[in-house]
């Protein structure tokens, strides 16, 4: 039942990378997920387990939404390959695989399974409040700083205006593609936040919006260039 | 032999993930093959957690952490993407080869 | 056998009938649908029956032509002229519908929208992830975004004149970005309605049914009190204002009995920016006789 | 054990039941204008399938790191009461910690449509 | 005793479902009684639209229905006898929420049209959020339990139910039903307002899948909130599955009766609310739970 378990999760994985619609590849990745998580139930890890399963339904849902909202042609309705570098990726792959593989074959494998009557999750807890309180207490600071970081580098409406406001706009010539340009010198996307002291430096910034849109479909085809055939 | 077939998955699950996070343009499918190869690293701990080394408890807490990477990863992954995005319409890793900058 | 069984017990359950209602008889088909004869359904993919009320003038035929087409066989329509009760010829209709009776074959002609040719290495028929029209149908583009400035895809649609949530005859035509809309044009203003229409019960009703309550919005179209709790506070505050009126306003107002404001508003300018549920809310707290003179926008009216 | 013994029959069930439900009892087939989406008469101009503007994206990002919590206070809530004030006051710590962040996302209004 | 726990479970599945579909014509006070409504969703045809998802239609409503049982197997029939005996009870139900709103996102997704797209997006972005409350709840009813079982959680319960314990868990676990449900104020992946939302383009046999899984996962949640707040088959007299019926169907009147009455506002205002006046209310619930168990 293991066996199946895994051989579902690793096809499942496969599919991720198969599929065109961008749903269907992150519901893949979930199917492998919770493969995962079915396959620890069986080996008595019952709460990381299912807790596997939990967490991965929310954040690849949550994955589905970016991977729509951010992909070109989200859906696969024109069916295509967005790869790059196939070969040396999928020998890299694949040599990964054979060498963990040929680790996992020759290694002496230690052998001392759970014992039967272990309390799994209350020992967790114990260890949780316990000896590693603080690697606990610092998972919540990263997870805080986490959660400003994704709110200052995703919201446009900051405390002091749009993001959009101060940021110097992107040189975009005409016809130039909007991927692949020179960059601005107010250094990358992370100083945003920072960029709002200088408001209203560059009101250019709005037009340049709208011939970015205006080129909206040149970028498709552009993206397309990476197609190895 | 259990312990055998789940590393074997586990590698399997790696391999694949090294080779989407290498070969796709896209930012976010390379977060896919990212995660793909976190999930093998999951396999891999708790089977070793309940089949090699007899269920201690800090094993449990590394399968944890790992999921909590994960969570990182995904939340300033993607506050990236759309930071990225609304800069420049691009979401296509070459393309942000010139953020270097 | 089975299936007569099937069949007789379907047949006791409410006609399933989804209204294309024309000028002058919205009140008549709302009241006929209070009957528990008939479920008024909101969309044709669940219906058997196609209640066609009154004269649909000529401008709405083809969109007429299109819901019909997307009723799933069997199915037939049912035309009604507003006077009689139509309800035992409706019982007759779905019982043999039930019983897998006659159908009705497609108006409009079996092709796709576009040409889809299917050229290309899969078929798509064009060039690159965006090109050609796969399906019939060409994919969406980015389009500026008005609240948050991520460019992402716009849709464009026109809506009506047979959207259930919308006025009969209304047709807009949205962009919509996301659930927000971007912008709205009427392309054709709702049909005539007799006072009637815009009576303050069957208004509020029909932003009762917007807002969850169809019980209470049965109830308060027979006359009866509201019983629902927090029906107004659910409506946010300051939406659609309208003669120093927001939408919560006009609501409260046909609660209590009183007619809303008679200049029509411009839906071109209050709709956009608007969420989808917003835009709904604001247009049904405007009583058909007022949407009646909404401005048509100028483009190919 | 039992748990994915029981979720696989539960899948097998419902699949069995779907198939018996969605046995297409009209084949008349599907023609193009029953299956182009349903605008009470009117036509879109494409796809609705698109890169889709959801407006609660930055909550996504912040629940996704908040929801993290929750992997942590499973266990916390076994040892409760074996552990007690101690247990309360490191839960008290974690959350305010995390509560912070929600209200610096609430101050930014991530919690509204953008 | 597996075999008679799953041969409990199915006739509380089929039998809720029932129940449930009658309280909804009840509470509604119009529409056909269960078996008449669903013989005349079943006569009719559907329609497959404009190059849908075939694989992801078909798998929406089986999803949706098997979440439904399988949350449900948690749910102890009788004190200690539940299908799935599991340390992680409220774990394995938590993972049945997270995955029911990808059902009813892959229900909208699939049709490739609008109205059940922004549903589906709608529904997503409320239904995220209320996991919280709903994890809180749960995790504030196992405190005095000291267990994740929800067969310990029953058994908690023996001097005094986790209703007048922790008074504040049931309404949040209501609203946490009404999510699941697509109800009332929390609908906002059907609603009137989309001409249906994620069911708009759906009619006959599939309409109909979609239907009855949703009432399933009505009695699912509410089997788990009777166990955990009311003591699930804790009862003098009559026999512990009785008394978990009995409750589960005070349970689902009480949800389709909150569903009717109370009204919906916009989905940008309700998540506000949520993470503004739900979360901090679940956080003093858990807070209240906690200091009382200790």
């Amino acid at each position: 039942m293991i066996l199946a378990l895994v051989l579902f999760a690793v096809w499942s994985g496969w599919r991720v990378f198969v599929v065109d619609s961008m749903v269907r590849a992150s519901f893949s990745l979930l199917a492998s997920f919770v493969a995962v998580g079915g396959a620890g139930v069986l080996m008595s890890a019952s709460y990381i387990g299912v807790a596997t399963v939990f967490m991965m339904a929310v954040e690849m849902m949550v994955m589905a939404i970016f991977m729509v909202a951010f992909m070109m042609n989200p859906a696969g309705l024109n069916p295509m390959s967005m790869v790059h570098q196939n070969r040396l990726s999928m020998a890299a792959g694949a040599l990964a695989f054979l060498g963990l593989s040929a680790a996992v074959l020759t290694a002496d494998l230690p052998d001392r399974p759970v014992p039967p009557e272990t309390r799994v999750v209350f020992d967790l807890g114990l260890e949780l409040l316990g000896p590693s309180m603080l690697i606990f207490e610092t998972a919540g600071v990263t997870l805080l700083a986490t959660m400003v970081g994704a709110v200052v580098l995703s919201s446009q409406q900051g405390r002091f205006g749009s993001a959009d406001e101060g940021s110097r706009p992107p040189g975009l010539t005409e016809n130039g593609e909007p991927a692949g340009r020179v960059p601005d010198e107010s250094g990358g996307h992370h100083m945003h936040h920072g960029g709002h002291g200088d408001h209203g430096g560059d009101v250019d910034g709005a037009s340049d919006h709208g011939q970015g849109h205006d080129h909206g479909g040149h970028h498709h085809g552009h993206a397309a260039k990476g197609d190895p055939s | 032999m259990t312990l055998t077939i789940v590393l074997l998955g586990a590698s399997a699950l790696i391999g694949i993930g090294l080779y989407g996070a290498l070969s796709q343009q896209s930012f976010v499918m390379l977060m896919m093959g990212l995660e793909l190869m976190l999930n093998g690293a999951l396999l891999a701990i708790m089977g070793f957690w309940s089949q090699g080394i007899g269920g201690p408890p800090e094993a449990q807490l590394l399968a944890i952490i790992v999921m909590a990477v994960m969570a990182v990863e995904m939340a300033i992954g993607f506050a990236l993407v759309v930071a990225v995005y609304r800069k420049r319409q691009a979401d296509v890793t070459e393309s942000l080869g010139t953020l270097k900058g | 056998m089975a299936v007569n069984w099937l069949a007789r017990l379907a047949a006791a359950a409410p006609a399933p009938v989804f209204t294309c209602i024309g000028p002058g008889i919205q009140a008549a088909v709302e009241r006929l649908c209070l009957s528990p004869a008939l479920d008024r359904v909101a969309t044709p993919r669940a219906a058997a029956i196609l209640l066609v009320a009154g004269e649909i003038p000529d401008h709405a035929q083809e969109a007429l032509d299109r819901v019909h087409d997307q009723v799933p066989h069997p199915r037939q329509t049912f035309r009604w002229d507003g006077t009689g009760d139509p309800e035992p010829a409706l019982r007759d209709l779905w019982r043999d519908l039930a019983a897998g009776g006659d159908t009705e074959t497609d108006r409009r002609p079996d092709a796709p929208p576009n040409d889809w040719c299917g050229v290309g290495p899969h078929g798509q028929g064009g060039k690159g992830m965006m090109g050609g029209t796969p399906y019939g149908r060409p994919m969406a583009m980015t389009a500026d975004d008005p609240r948050d400035g991520l460019a992402l895809d716009a849709y464009t649609a026109r809506l009506g004149p047979f959207v259930p949530m919308l006025p009969p005859g209304l047709v807009l035509e949205v962009t919509l970005q996301g659930d927000v809309i971007v912008s709205a044009e009427v392309r054709a203003a709702p049909f005539a309605q007799p006072d009637d229409a815009s009576a303050p019960d069957f208004c509020a009703a029909r932003m009762l049914r917007l807002v969850g309550l169809p019980r209470d919005a049965d109830r308060v179209a027979r006359g009866a009190r509201l019983r629902a709790i927090t029906a107004l506070r659910a409506i946010p505050e300051g939406l659609g204002r309208h003669d120093g009126q927001d939408a919560r306003g006009r609501l409260a107002g046909w609660l209590a009995g009183e007619r809303g404001p008679e200049a029509a508003p411009a839906l071109a300018t209050l709709l956009p920016g608007l969420e989808w549920s917003e835009a709904m809310l604001v247009i049904n707290s405007f009583s058909p006789a007022t949407l009646a003179h909404v401005a048509i926008s100028k483009e190919d009216a | 054990m039992t748990l994915v013994l029981v979720s696989a029959a539960s899948i097998v069930l419902a699949l069995g039941l779907s198939f018996l439900l969605m046995a297409p009892r009209h084949d008349a087939g599907t023609s193009a204008p029953m299956a182009a989406p349903f605008l009470g008469g009117g036509t879109p101009d494409t796809h609705a399938w698109q890169r889709f503007h959801f407006r609660a994206y930055t909550m996504t990002l912040v629940f996704i790191a908040f929801e993290m919590e929750m992997m942590f206070m499973y266990p916390w809530a076994v040892v409760f009461v074996e552990e007690g004030v101690k247990a309360l006051a490191e839960m008290g710590m974690f959350l305010g910690i995390l509560s912070v962040g929600i209200l610096y996302g609430w101050r930014e209004g991530v919690f509204r449509w953008q | 005793m597996i075999l008679l726990l799953a041969l409990a479970l199915v006739v509380t599945l089929l039998g809720g479902v029932l129940v449930g579909g009658w309280l909804d014509r009840v509470v509604a006070g119009r529409g056909a009684g269960p078996l008449r409504a669903a013989a005349a969703l079943a006569v009719r045809g559907s329609v497959r639209t404009e190059a849908p998802d075939d694989l992801l239609q078909r798998l929406a409503p089986i999803l949706y229905l098997a979440l439904a049982a399988v949350g449900l197997s948690v749910v102890p029939f009788a004190p200690g006898a539940a299908l799935v005996e599991s340390p992680v009870g409220i774990v394995i139900w938590g993972s049945c929420e997270a995955l029911t709103i990808i059902a009813v996102f892959l229900h909208g997704w699939s049709p490739n049209a609008p109205f059940p797209l922004i549903g589906a997006y709608r529904y997503v972005a409320i239904a995220l959020p209320v996991m919280l409350p709903s994890m809180f709840v749960l995790i504030a009813a196992a405190l005095p339990a000291e267990s994740l079982s929800l067969s310990a959680i029953v058994e908690s319960q023996r001097d005094i139910w986790n209703v007048v314990r922790q008074p504040l868990g049931l309404p949040l676990f209501v609203m946490v039903g009404l999510t699941l449900t697509l109800r009332g104020p929390m609908d906002y992946a059907d609603a009137a307002d989309m001409a249906g939302g994620t069911s708009a383009e759906e009619g006959g046999g599939a309409r109909l899948a979609w239907e009855i899984a949703r009432l399933a996962m009505l009695v699912s949640v509410s089997a788990v909130a009777a166990a955990v707040f009311l003591g699930g088959p804790l009862g003098p007299v009559l026999p512990g599955p009785v008394w978990l019926w009995f409750k589960t169907a005070a349970v689902m009147a009480l949800i389709v009766l909150a569903g009717t009455s109370v009204t919906r506002t916009t989905p940008s205002r309700m998540l506000g609310l949520i993470w503004t006046i739900v979360l901090p209310l679940s956080f003093l619930h858990l807070g209240i739970a906690g200091v009382l168990a200790l």
